[in-house]
């Protein structure tokens, strides 16, 4: 596998909470562009590895690379100016703020004009544009002036989605963004993950084995905080011990 | 040597006192996420309402459970009528304890004007120990006592029994807690008048020494606070660490640096918050 | 006719917050007067508009320009701590409004930063302890002293009016300690009090001389050291609710509730009627403040408008007969007047503040020169 | 067992619930499907008491609950797997399923003993999740997503409910556990709990319940046998965005 | 937006109505504007970041510490005094935010109450310089000392209503400024917005220099207003209106502490003119104004507004 290029490489990444080890030395490489799959059972440690490629979470041992620079001991915020982007399993929303104004703050995040203080933010179009384009997207537009607190569950689940996605980010990380949708809306999500600019890098957890599987080329599988197999997906989908732990169903 | 067992037996009686004015802020906070500034106004209350029974009838005992009844139905009569509503709201709960701060302190001066006065002592502690060149009053060693029972009654019932757990379901979630058939209402309105209760008693142990005077409310409401602070908000350890940390340094820095006893009570709570930001065993 | 018009006189105190009932009392000595007089001077009735400051000097401005400018008063009298009573002069000289300080005893108000429009009633707080140290070193034979004193202006002053006798006489103010206004245990402070003293000279006033004497006794000084100190720290607005702690403890002030006088037993006598305490010195400043100003009403026949006449007269005002004995101001605003050397004793089951020496029309400036005087600094901490 | 008559439920002026009439069968288990934001939660947050309705009728065993308060209600044996898991977030999984429990007493005395009990209780709750088991010690925040949902579910069980209202259960479990959730229901079918699932996996709700309503804008469109509902395209395009054609796998 | 028209009819009554009142209502009135002006500043770091102040009154007073030292110990000139009033508030604000910008909720209010009771302890203490207990009298009228060709109340009112409205434009801009939108979203979920990209310690800690430098204006304003200052300017009693001020009339909006100021000085000095027992009812006041409005004065009339 090629490191050189890749935009995100983890190496030996660990995180314990006490004498659980949640993330036990796993490697990872991303490419650009690819699309990448974790899946595993309940507990394995997805969302915390998660946290600890984003800065949420300060990794234990390991390094994490980004584009070429070792990001290990940067700040989220520090990491997130360098591309890194990332939904969260539990929706973390703006719940006072409208849903514009929810938009408008993550379109601003990577922009200079975050520290401008003399002019309104409603008059910076691009911003505005930005948002407004992100939430006909989204599908969220006839709730513009809604706080997002009186959003429903699944509304919300769209809102937490489109917010990663407005500060153009080179490495994507989505935690179950298809959680709480309905059928429907799980197709237009899907729809609109097929579509993202194909440069980023998308790594996905779902647990809809179907999902998965038809978003992403690589899977990595995580059994109690380790890598069980990572590859192509047809290779995963044939490993034995993919299907005990975890594909148990399907198999049933 | 002397000075500084005397030194030492001071602060821990400033901590015992502390401990248990501040327990009850903790409590209240711990369970129920209200900054109650008025907790100054029931530890004061406390006083009054004793100062009065006692005047008639000549009784500590009846006057401190006349106190800690009295206050506890105060408190309780606050958050069911007017906290109540605003569950889980810290903002508007905070500003209506100022408010009952208010009132409350302007009703005392009304009713009980603002002479300051102090309780009798117990006749039995009225004399001190004396070992050698020691002189300690025999009324503190007892103060000092009852905090540390309180301090066990109090962990003994959080640890121990699911009142705790049912407080701190009340805190994270109102709305989950009562659909898992928690009665809410009863809960907050319990946690808050037994933290009211437990200021009232406060005042009452500390009334022969501190006594009762106009403005006592506030005066001791930062000295509460900056203990709380310090051990971490909510944490009934943290109360205990943090009065016996401020007893004694303040106490030592009164007594070393005179100069910079204004300061000696803030400055390790801003040193603590500088480096930890919820206090010694706070969570975020 | 202008004669026919109430005189109005705005009256500002604490009424609200923790010196409220000092505020109270002064507003009760001047009410008391005012109602003793009854009809009013010269066919003149006299309107009192009273005001809240709050202890706060900012409010105690507010209320003032409220009085002056709105209700137009024609003078003012109240106020109780130095901050405010300095607070106000620049108003009170800008608006050329005559005002009466009955307590605020500052001692640069009517030494340093003196101001024309203002006429003080009551002390300085230099003035009782300047006679206090002498009488300490020579007639009370101490030799050595500690101090403990709440530690601001008014401590400073007190503290330093009694050390510079004191010590002049040949004693010696052997340590110093301060205790910050807010405190409430005294413990690490009494423990620094050195045992090898003749006595301790304390400075409290309000529930701090309660604590105080509580916490002195508790910890076993009482029976070792003597305990002496200024007047506040045993007055009446404190004294009914101590106990045998304070038996004994001498002090020094310009009036004590004890004082058997005809003027002074009339006074406690419908005080006590009226209001069912005993009054403190709080209380007689402002009774006694109270019939200064109707005297120089009365010398200039009513004629409060022309205010130029009336802070003259103010100026002028001799009392013999005031409850604390006869008093008049120096030529810098600042009364003449006896000094008591009291002590603590309980008679008929009340503690009272028995005269034990009076030292007759003692000065701001005591037996110094008052131009002397004033080239030295303000006493302060050191 | 549960009648629900014309209900009107507000959030402030925003009228979500316009006249909801459906019904809960006695032992069975009554699925209610809808896209996002059409006010599933809505309506089990009246059921429960949380939103009160403003008009309307909810009918319980005889009993009229439309205006109990919730602790009230819950003292009816009625529980609520609330959506997005409402986790207590500084209590244990312990002290959770101690607090929820129908048993009084100390933590102490909680995990042992009460075998011969019958119903549910913290040992069989356990045994259907053992992960929970495993993180018993933990808070709620230091739950992973899907052991969040596990310990909503087990809180929900403890009760002991006569009636279960599941609102998304699914949501975040691996596959595995979505199967065994299915039996969960099941099983508890067969022990006589009455179940309201409210569920947006539809397959998943249809394979498991006995009675579907189908609720759009506020109001029941349709309701039926599951069967019958799968059968209308019209209905699964329109109200639940269902295209695919995809036949319910037949249960037992 | 809705606040608009409110704001004008309340502008033109400002610019307008002084001539014709009598010079205490004038008065006042002034004091009303400064505390607006002071409780705005605190509404930014209290209603929109999100950071309960309870030492804010800190900056107000050493600002006015600063003009009564220099103008009264070094006999400064004004723009020296103004200058250095808000330059020394802001320095101070800049150096106590170091400390206190990673704290949070109750944790920042207790911090800022210690900060806050320092500095008060220090204006206490600090005898040779603040003149302790009875503070500093003796700053030069406002008139005499910038030069002014007019005096009196009414000019007074004037120059306070300009630094008000300036203050105030800025401020407005300032919030609804892609600067004030990060404030609100800190407030609303921190978390968020570090996985966003933002780093938001800096951000709260810009947001605490502005409040700080908001708040010495007013506090320069204020020491030339009363012509003296002393340590009740800083203590807690101060700093616990202002909050009461800010919460009052809607926190998170820039009218509601406008309105909070207003009713409050309003409330204090009227009612205490006929009661001694105004505490009792200002207490009453505050307990029966949140339960009715527990956002705030502001955005009662606002939702009512919006329903209607
Ligand atoms: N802050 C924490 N403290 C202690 N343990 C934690 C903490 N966060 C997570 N854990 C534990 O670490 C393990 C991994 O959690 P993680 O959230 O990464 O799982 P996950 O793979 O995302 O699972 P799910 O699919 O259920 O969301 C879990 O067992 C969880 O209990
Ligand atoms: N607290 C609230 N205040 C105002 N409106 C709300 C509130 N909660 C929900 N709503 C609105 O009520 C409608 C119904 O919401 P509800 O949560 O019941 O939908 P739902 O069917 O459960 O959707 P989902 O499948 O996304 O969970 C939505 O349009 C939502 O915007
Ligand atoms: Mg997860
Ligand atoms: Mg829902």
């Amino acid at each position: 596998m090629e490191t050189s290029s890749a935009c995100l490489v983890l190496e030996g990444v660990s995180r314990h909470f006490g004498g659980l080890k949640a993330v036990d030395n796993v490697n990872l490489t991303l490419q650009p562009g690819e699309r990448h799959a974790l899946i595993g059972p309940n507990g394995a440690g997805k969302t915390t590895l998660f946290n600890v490629i984003s800065g949420e979470l300060r990794a234990d041992a390991g390094t994490i690379t980004l584009n070429g620079a070792d990001v290990t001991r940067l700040a989220a915020h520090q990491r997130a100016a360098r591309g890194i982007a990332r939904t969260f399993q539990i929706t973390k929303l703006f719940p006072n703020l409208t849903v514009i104004e929810n938009m408008l703050v993550a379109c601003e995040a990577l922009d200079r004009r975050r520290f401008t203080m003399h002019r309104p933010l409603s008059s910076c179009a691009d911003l505005v544009e930005r948002a407004t384009n992100l939430l006909d997207e989204y599908r969220l537009s006839p709730f513009r002036r809604e706080l997002a607190r009186n959003l429903s569950y699944g509304d919300q689940r769209k809102l937490e989605v489109a917010l990663s996605m407005a500060g153009r980010p080179r490495v994507l990380l989505l935690d179950e963004p298809m959680a709480g949708l309905s059928s429907g809306e799980r197709d237009v999500m899907q729809a609109l993950l097929r579509q993202l600019d194909p440069s980023i890098a998308v790594l996905l957890i779902e647990h809809d084995i179907d999902v998965a599987f038809g978003f992403a080329e690589r899977i990595t599988v995580l059994y109690q905080g380790r890598v069980l197999t990572e590859g192509p997906k047809e290779m995963v989908s044939a490993n034995r011990s993919v299907q005990e732990s975890y594909l148990g169903l399907l198999v049933e | 040597m002397i000075y500084i067992i005397t030194q030492f037996l001071n602060g821990l009686f400033s901590a015992a006192l502390l401990f248990l004015i501040a327990g009850g802020l903790t409590l209240v906070f711990g369970v129920m996420r209200i900054v109650n500034i008025a907790h100054g106004s029931f530890y004061m209350l406390g006083v009054y309402v004793a100062y009065t029974v006692i005047a008639r009838t000549d009784s500590l005992l009846l006057g401190t459970i006349a106190a800690v009844l009295l206050v506890a139905a105060v408190g309780l009569a606050v958050e069911r009528l007017f906290l109540r509503r605003f569950a889980s709201r810290p903002l508007p709960q905070m500003m209506m304890t100022m408010g009952f701060a208010l009132v409350f302190r302007d009703a005392a001066f009304m009713i009980w004007g603002g002479d300051p006065f102090t309780l009798p002592y117990p006749a039995l502690l009225a004399g001190s120990v004396e070992t050698r060149d020691i002189v300690f009053p025999a009324y503190r060693l007892f103060v000092m006592l009852v905090a540390a029972v309180v301090g066990l009654l109090l962990w003994v019932l959080n640890e121990h029994t699911l009142i705790g757990a049912k407080l701190r379901a009340t805190v994270d979630d109102p709305e989950m807690a009562a659909a898992t058939g928690i009665n809410v209402a009863l809960v907050s309105g319990g946690v808050f008048a037994a933290g009211a209760a437990l200021a009232a008693f406060g005042g009452v142990m500390g009334g022969p020494i501190l006594g009762g005077y106009a403005g006592m409310d506030l005066d001791l409401l930062p000295l509460a606070f900056v203990v709380v602070i310090i051990g971490g908000m909510g944490s009934l350890k943290g109360a205990l660490v943090g009065s016996i940390a401020v007893g004694l340094i303040d106490n030592f820095g009164k007594a070393l640096v005179p100069e910079l006893s204004y300061f000696t009570l803030f400055a390790p709570m801003v040193i603590v918050l500088a480096i930890k930001p919820t206090g010694l065993y706070g969570r975020g | 006719r202008p004669e026919a018009l109430p005189i109005k006189i705005g009256f500002i105190a604490p009424l609200s917050g923790p010196n409220a009932q000092n505020g109270r009392d002064i507003l009760n000595g001047f009410l008391l007067y005012l109602q003793e007089i009854g009809s009013g001077v010269d066919g003149r009735r006299i309107d009192v508009i009273i005001e809240d400051d709050e202890a706060i000097p900012a409010v105690g401005l507010t209320k003032t320009r409220k009085l002056v400018e709105r209700d137009k008063v024609h003078l003012m009298a109240g106020a109780l701590l130095s901050s405010t009573g300095y607070a106000l002069a620049p108003y009170i000289d800008a608006m050329r409004i005559p005002m009466l300080y009955p307590v605020v005893s500052a001692d640069d108000l009517t030494q340093r930063r003196r101001s024309k429009w203002i006429v003080r009633t009551g002390y300085s707080g230099s003035q009782p302890n300047h006679a206090f140290g002498e009488y300490a070193y020579h007639t009370l034979g101490l030799k050595k002293v500690a101090t403990i004193a709440l530690d601001y202006a008014f401590g400073w002053e007190s503290v330093g009016g009694f050390q510079r006798t004191f010590e002049a006489e040949g004693g010696l103010v052997a340590q110093k300690i301060w205790c910050p206004v807010f405190v409430h245990d005294f413990a690490p402070y009494l423990a620094q009090i050195p045992r090898d003293v003749d006595a301790v000279y304390a400075l409290f006033l309000g529930r701090s001389a309660l604590q105080f004497m509580r916490q002195y006794q508790e910890f076993g000084l009482k029976q070792r050291v003597r305990l002496i100190g200024a007047g506040t720290t045993t007055d009446e607005h404190v004294l009914p609710f101590m106990g045998d702690e304070a038996l004994g403890v001498v002090t020094a002030l310009h009036y004590t509730a004890a004082l058997d006088t005809p003027a002074n037993r009339k006074f406690v006598a419908a005080y006590r009627a009226r209001y069912n305490r005993v009054p403190s010195y709080y209380s007689e400043s402002m009774y006694t403040g109270a019939k200064w100003l109707v005297t120089a009403v009365e010398v200039v026949h009513g004629n409060v408008e022309d205010s130029a006449t009336l802070v003259d007269a103010l100026r002028h005002v001799k009392l013999t007969d005031a409850p604390r004995g006869p008093l008049e101001l120096d030529d810098y605003g600042n009364p003449i007047e006896n000094v008591y050397i009291r002590r603590v004793e309980r008679v008929n089951g009340q503690l009272q503040n028995t005269v034990i020496e009076t030292i007759p029309r003692v000065s701001q400036f005591w037996k110094y020169n008052p131009a002397d005087y004033l080239k030295q600094p303000l006493y302060a901490r050191r | 067992m549960l009648n629900v008559l014309d209900l009107h439920t507000y959030y402030g002026d925003s009228h979500v619930l316009q006249g909801v009439t459906m019904h809960v069968d006695s032992g069975r288990v009554t699925a209610v499907l809808g896209r996002n934001g059409v006010g599933k939660t809505t309506l089990c947050r009246s059921l429960v008491g949380l939103t009160p309705a403003r008009a309307g009728r909810i009918v319980f065993n005889d009993t009229e609950i439309t205006r109990l308060p919730p602790h009230q209600i819950c003292g009816l044996r009625i529980s609520l797997v609330p959506q997005g898991r409402r986790i207590f977030r500084s209590l244990t999984v312990e002290e959770h399923l101690a607090i929820a429990g129908r048993t009084r007493g100390s933590l102490a005395g909680v995990s042992e003993k009460r075998e011969h009990r019958p119903g549910w209780d913290v040992r069989k709750v356990y045994d259907v999740f053992p992960r929970l088991s495993e993180r018993r010690g933990h808070r709620g925040d230091e739950l992973s997503g899907g052991e969040q949902q596990m310990l909503a579910i087990a809180r929900a069980l403890v009760a002991n409910p006569v009636l279960l209202v599941m609102d998304e259960p699914t949501e975040g479990l691996a596959p595995m556990l979505v199967a065994e959730v299915g039996k969960l229901i099941r099983r508890l079918k067969d022990e006589g709990t009455s179940i309201l699932l409210v569920e947006q996996n539809a397959s998943f709700a249809v394979k498991t319940a006995d009675y579907v309503h189908v609720m759009s804008k506020g109001r029941i469109v349709h309701s039926s046998e599951p069967a019958a509902l799968w059968a209308n395209g019209d209905i699964r395009t329109q109200f639940l965005g269902v295209p695919r054609v995809d036949p319910p796998v037949a249960r037992d | 937006m809705k606040a608009v028209p409110f704001v004008a009819v309340i502008l033109v009554m400002l610019i307008a109505g002084p001539p014709f009142l009598a010079s205490y209502w004038v008065g006042l009135l002034t004091q009303m504007l400064i505390f607006a002006l002071l409780a705005m500043s605190l509404d930014v770091l209290l209603g929109y970041t999100g950071l309960p102040s309870l030492g804010h009154a800190g900056f107000f007073g050493v600002a006015a510490y600063a003009v009564a030292v220099l103008s009264t110990t070094y006999h400064a000139g004004f723009w020296t005094c103004v200058m250095s009033g808000i330059l020394i508030g802001t320095l101070l604000s800049t150096l106590l935010g170091l400390l206190v910008s990673h704290v949070r909720d109750v944790y920042f209010l207790m911090i800022t109450l210690a900060s806050g009771m320092v500095l008060w302890g220090l204006s206490y203490r600090w005898i040779p310089v603040t003149g302790g207990d009875n503070g500093i009298s003796g700053i030069p009228r406002l008139d005499a000392h910038a030069g002014l060709p007019f005096a009196g109340p009414v000019a007074f009112y004037y120059v306070t209503l300009l630094v008000f409205v300036v203050s105030a434009s800025l401020l407005a801009l300032l919030v609804s400024s892609p600067f004030g939108f990060t404030l609100r979203g800190i407030r609303e979920n921190e978390l968020r917005m570090k996985s966003l990209g933002f780093n938001t310690w800096l951000h709260c800690w810009v947001s605490y220099i502005i409040a700080g430098a908001f708040a010495s204006v007013s506090g320069v304003v204020w020491a030339y207003y009363n012509g003296f200052v002393s340590p009740t300017y800083l203590d807690l009693t101060a700093s616990s209106e202002l909050f009461l001020m800010v919460t009052l009339g809607g926190p998170g909006t820039l009218v509601g502490p406008v309105i909070g100021a207003g009713a409050i000085v309003l409330l204090k000095n009227v009612i205490s003119a006929y009661t001694q027992r105004w505490p009792l009812i200002l207490g009453t006041f505050y307990i029966i104004t949140m339960f009715g409005a527990p956002q705030g004065l502001w955005n009662l009339g606002r939702r009512r507004r919006a329903s209607s």
